[in-house]
């Protein structure tokens, strides 16, 4: 008699606990407020990244196309995948030769956002940019040369 | 057991060990032939009962191959490293312990996939990470890859 | 007519089955070959490597902080925890002594790190047995997370906050709300797992007794984290070697005797809610002080080798330096919870159906790259 | 607007206007055409809504959105999904059983067609209205079964095998349970005729009128009708993280359309036979007395009926598919032959007993 009584307790408490299973899934459905999809392209306007988002590299150039990259290399140095490769050319200021860049060349298919670039920079030439749409279509096209054309770096650092 | 009474009990049982008190455990080389005999005392004996090894690796040294264990013992808390020290890097071999521990088994399988040391009487011997036509043993020192070369 | 009949007698015969590299529960790229007697599994031979990078063969090479970005890379859910193991080798090594911020805050986010790491395997057990909404509730809850951490540490997944000797920013100002925030939120939703799977009957009967590990062989198999905890063996480093503002918060160590996949699931949860129990203690209590001590550019440990290990969401995972004075290790070994973890499941899947197996990976809780390496 | 309501009128008037024009085969022949095309105009139909329902319910259950794009809230989402499989290639197994590869998609579909053809619609849209409708019906849908292990075993691949075998085991064991629970209606109706089993709910459905046990019968015929359409918990013959896709894995392009469209009319046939048999299939929702409650509820057309109550069948069981974890394959036979086997035949002996004694509604 007993194994009856518990065959069949074990039919109606397993019957209930699949219900409350399913009032879980029934409060979703009932509550269409608690969605929590972002519909991307549409909600580009609204959406921001934090600002300690590591997205790429830049570097950073102000109104007149000045830079503070001194060429340097140490953060092609810090770097554990070879993503930055600094070519340096020799530049005359105030009469005497000095190391500067010629381009700061970035290998964005290598880089891993370790963020190891940035504080190993003496003069905060680079940051970490907030982008984060790095889709191109063709692989060449995301190695990038940071320095703008013509541009030089500012006065006063070295 | 402290490591003075760790090192007491291994000099019993191998007296050529080697023991040094390193910066955190107690490090004791021991030859490579003697493994397999200390080792199954080290797990059986009630006193010692190191039945936990937590990671086991190989070191290629320049004139010869260290096999690491890292040992600990769950009912006494006591730990110490035991490295086997394996005269030759031309064809190193080495008794296996998976049978006293069985967690062995996978790692000296990466070792020998890693360094080349062959595990004697170890029951699948093959390649691990790296397919099964592999040549050289990668984690060497002297191992050279030109195709994936490490840009430096 | 003998020979007709003897013909037509039943052989039962063994055949093999590739579950992997691509397969939906494998998560990710393990080969399991399966020797089965129909539904039976009489042998489970996993195939490793199909991401191996040879990580500690890098690591030969680079710089010590450079090594704690890579380890980002292995167990990429603890990764949090990974970077410390290697920061707190070197620290160990240099004898450094961190500041009391530093270790609070990286006890903090361990926990989180563990918490995220249980969401998404909560939602991906569900998945392997066929729940697919529980996937969708266990990344809402982790998404709050990731956020989280995305704001301090500046990025989602592989966040590579900890450097040697503290670690890369101070925390944002919003940390501590958010992540307050999120306790409360979470404690209203972690019930809510368990109606949804832990108390269904059917969830239940699949679990239970199913891929028993023994504490001997937990031992033997070297076999740590929830997954050996739930087989009795206690192996919570953060209670037997204490590091970082783990000595000074209180919390249990979860244990369990039966072993099986039900105890390893429950271990988990448990788990959660320990987490949560140790981030309300510290998050009102950060010390004010420096986020990092100054090392030198190039860091160069001296002459000897340092064995560190830690708790992450996985289990026991260690990081073996062997340091020749040089800027770059000798030798450098990841002694990762996985790994051992997976060397396990032979023993535990054998005489298991192939829908046990599911069951055996997903309260594994595998992260191929972390046994890959 | 009568015909709304009696659609024998309407099909009265075209068997008529034929009869007119050609002799008595040729109207046979033209008739049949039409039911077909009717026929799998409504299969079509059914799995673009179904698909998308689908879709939907799945995603508010998961606090998602599902589809958006593809149309006004992604309500031709499925017609893309539609061109997309048209497109692609048909690719087979070297070594697969090319014929019986090829034919397994049809004799689902086929299945699913046969059982279509006998459900009522509404009053007068049934193309057969067989005396042994249910039995008919019954045996008809458990023919797909034959499809699904052709699948498994034509192509070649050890995972479709296994699903395959899985569910065989699986339909037959379930069959019994679906038959079983629909037996204890046709004790209460006393017919096996699909149309005087609705007729005979005119005053109240089954569900209502036969006490407790028909409330079991008819939980019990929602579970073993989600097993028996590899649905839901019960989808070991898919079962996406064991066998990757089961039964189905070597097929692409429209053959895998066919399964899975399959999937979805077999879930409308079985939802069809629960809502006739025990929610009073076209009839409308009376209660004894209420004139003008009853009026008003005569006043929507049983066409509305009939495909809300399959509706809310079939909503049911997309319920229990995004809750559920799956069963595995033990635990599914012991749930058929431990537990719904026994009740079912005690409930149908308690049925039995108050039909003898009168006791029902």
């Amino acid at each position: 008699m007993k194994s009856i009584i518990n065959y069949f307790k074990e039919i109606f408490s397993g019957l209930k606990s699949l219900v409350k299973g399913m009032s879980v899934t029934g409060h979703y459905i009932t509550h269409p407020k608690e969605i929590i999809t972002q519909q991307y392209p549409e909600n580009k306007a609204t959406l921001k990244m934090f600002e300690r988002f590591r997205g790429e590299v830049v570097l950073l150039h102000d109104e007149n196309n000045e830079h503070k990259c001194t060429g340097c290399s140490a953060c092609e140095v810090a770097c554990p995948n070879g993503t930055i490769e600094i070519i340096p050319k020799r530049i005359e200021i105030d009469g005497r030769k000095v190391k500067a860049i010629d381009q700061f060349v970035y290998h964005l298919q290598m880089c891993t956002m370790c963020g190891l670039c940035i504080p190993a920079c003496p003069t905060d030439a680079i940051v970490m940019a907030n982008t984060f749409e790095h889709a191109v279509f063709d692989r060449s096209k995301l190695t990038k040369i940071l320095n703008k054309p013509g541009s030089k770096i500012m006065d006063g650092i070295k | 057991m402290n490591n003075e009474e760790i090192k007491q009990f291994i000099l019993d049982h191998v007296a050529e060990a080697e023991c040094m008190e390193g910066s955190q455990f107690l490090q004791v080389t021991i030859p490579a032939e003697k493994i397999l005999s200390l080792a199954s005392e080290l797990k059986a004996n009630p006193n010692t009962s190191f039945d936990y090894l937590f990671c086991l690796t190989a070191v290629d040294r320049p004139d010869h191959m260290e096999v690491v264990y890292h040992l600990k013992s769950t009912t006494h808390n006591h730990q110490f490293v035991l490295k086997a020290k394996i005269n030759t890097r031309e064809n190193p071999e080495i008794e296996t312990v998976c049978h006293i521990w069985r967690t062995a088994e996978l790692h000296e399988r990466e070792a020998y996939d890693l360094f080349g040391i062959k595990f004697l009487n170890h029951p699948d011997l093959r390649r691990l990470l790296l397919t099964d036509d592999w040549e050289g043993w990668p984690m060497r020192k002297d191992y050279d890859d030109p195709i994936n070369m490490i840009a430096y | 007519m003998e020979e007709i009949i003897h013909d037509q007698e039943l052989e039962s015969k063994e055949y093999f089955i590739n579950m992997g590299p691509q397969h939906p529960s494998t998560h990710g790229v393990l080969r399991l070959v399966l020797s089965l007697d129909g539904e039976i599994i009489r042998k489970v031979e996993p195939h490793l490597g199909y991401i191996h990078r040879s990580i500690e063969k890098m690591c030969e090479h680079d710089s010590y902080q450079q090594i704690v970005h890579l380890t980002d890379r292995m167990d990429y859910l603890s990764c949090h925890i990974n970077n410390e193991a290697v920061c707190l080798a070197v620290e160990q090594a240099l004898e450094l002594e961190v500041p009391d911020r530093v270790k609070v805050i990286r006890t903090i986010i361990d926990e989180l790190t563990r918490l995220s790491s249980h969401q998404l395997w909560w939602g991906v057990m569900g998945m392997d047995l066929g729940a697919i909404t529980s996937f969708l509730y266990g990344f809402r809850d982790r998404e709050m997370i990731t956020d989280i951490f995305e704001e301090t540490c500046g990025a989602r997944l592989t966040m590579n906050y900890n450097i040697p000797g503290g670690l890369f920013f101070d925390i944002h100002p919003n940390f501590q709300k958010r992540t307050k925030d999120f306790i409360a939120y979470f404690k209203k939703k972690l019930p809510e797992y368990d109606t949804l799977l832990s108390n269904n009957v059917i969830f239940k009967q699949r679990m239970d007794g199913i891929g028993k590990l023994s504490k001997e062989d937990a031992i033997s198999f070297g076999v740590t984290g929830p997954t050996g905890r739930a087989s009795g063996f206690s192996c919570d480093v953060r209670k037997h070697h204490p590091y970082m503002a783990y000595d000074r918060v209180e919390f249990k160590e979860i244990l369990d005797t039966k072993g099986d996949c039900f105890a390893r699931y429950k271990c988990r949860i448990a788990e959660m809610w320990e987490s949560m129990h140790i981030i309300e203690q510290l998050i009102d209590n950060i010390p004010e002080g420096d986020y990092k001590v100054p090392t030198k550019a190039v860091i160069k440990l001296p002459k000897g080798e340092w064995y560190q290990k830690v708790e992450t969401a996985r289990g026991e995972f260690g990081v073996y330096i062997i340091s020749e004075g040089q800027r770059s290790p000798y030798r450098l070994k990841f002694r990762s919870p996985g790994f051992s973890n997976l060397s396990a499941l032979d023993h535990m899947a054998r005489g298991c159906k192939i829908a046990d197996l599911v069951a055996i990976m997903s309260t594994l809780d595998l992260v191929i790259p972390d046994i890959d390496r | 607007m009568n015909w709304l309501y009696d659609f024998s009128i309407l099909t009265q008037s075209i068997h008529e206007s034929l009869s007119g024009n050609f002799e008595s085969g040729t109207v046979l022949l033209l008739e049949m055409i039409l039911a077909g095309v009717a026929f799998m105009i409504l299969f079509a139909l059914l799995g673009l809504v179904l698909v998308y329902a689908e879709r939907k319910v799945s995603a508010f259950f998961q606090q998602r959105l599902g589809p958006m794009r593809v149309g006004f809230w992604g309500t031709a989402q499925t017609l893309a999904d539609v061109i997309k499989l048209l497109m692609k290639e048909p690719l087979m197994n070297k070594n697969a059983d090319k014929f019986l590869f090829n034919l397994a998609p049809y004799i689902i579909m086929i299945a699913a067609f046969m059982a279509m053809a006998s459900l009522p619609f509404a009053k007068g849209l049934q193309a057969l209205d067989f005396d042994i409708g249910l039995l008919y019906i019954s045996a008809v849908s458990s023919l797909g079964v034959v499809g699904i292990l052709l699948a498994g075993w034509s192509s070649d691949n050890k995972y479709s095998l296994i699903g395959a075998l899985r569910s065989g085991a699986q339909i037959i064991s379930y069959e019994l349970s679906v038959g079983l629970s629909l037996l204890t209606i046709v004790v209460l109706t006393g017919s096996l005729q699909l149309s005087v089993i609705v007729e005979s709910q005119a005053n109240g459905w089954w569900i209502f009128r036969g006490h407790i046990p028909a409330v079991i019968a008819f939980i019990i015929f929602l579970i073993a009708s989600t097993a028996e359409t590899n649905r839901g918990p019960f989808d070991l013959a898919e079962a996406e993280s064991e066998l990757t896709a089961g039964f189905h894995t070597e097929y692409s392009g429209m053959k895998f359309a066919f399964f899975f469209l399959a999937e979805f009319a077999n879930m409308f046939i079985v939802s069809a036979i629960g809502a006739t048999v025990f929610l009073g299939g076209w009839m409308p929702f009376h209660i004894g007395g209420w004139e003008g409650f009853n009026n008003v509820m005569d006043y929507i057309p049983p066409i509305v009926w009939f495909f809300g109550k399959v509706g809310f069948m079939i909503f049911m069981m997309m319920w229990f598919r995004w809750t559920f974890p799956r069963l595995r394959i033990d635990q599914l036979l012991t749930l058929e032959w431990k537990y719904l086997l026994p009740v079912n035949l005690m409930n149908i002996l308690v049925m039995a007993f108050l039909v003898l004694m009168g006791w029902h509604f």
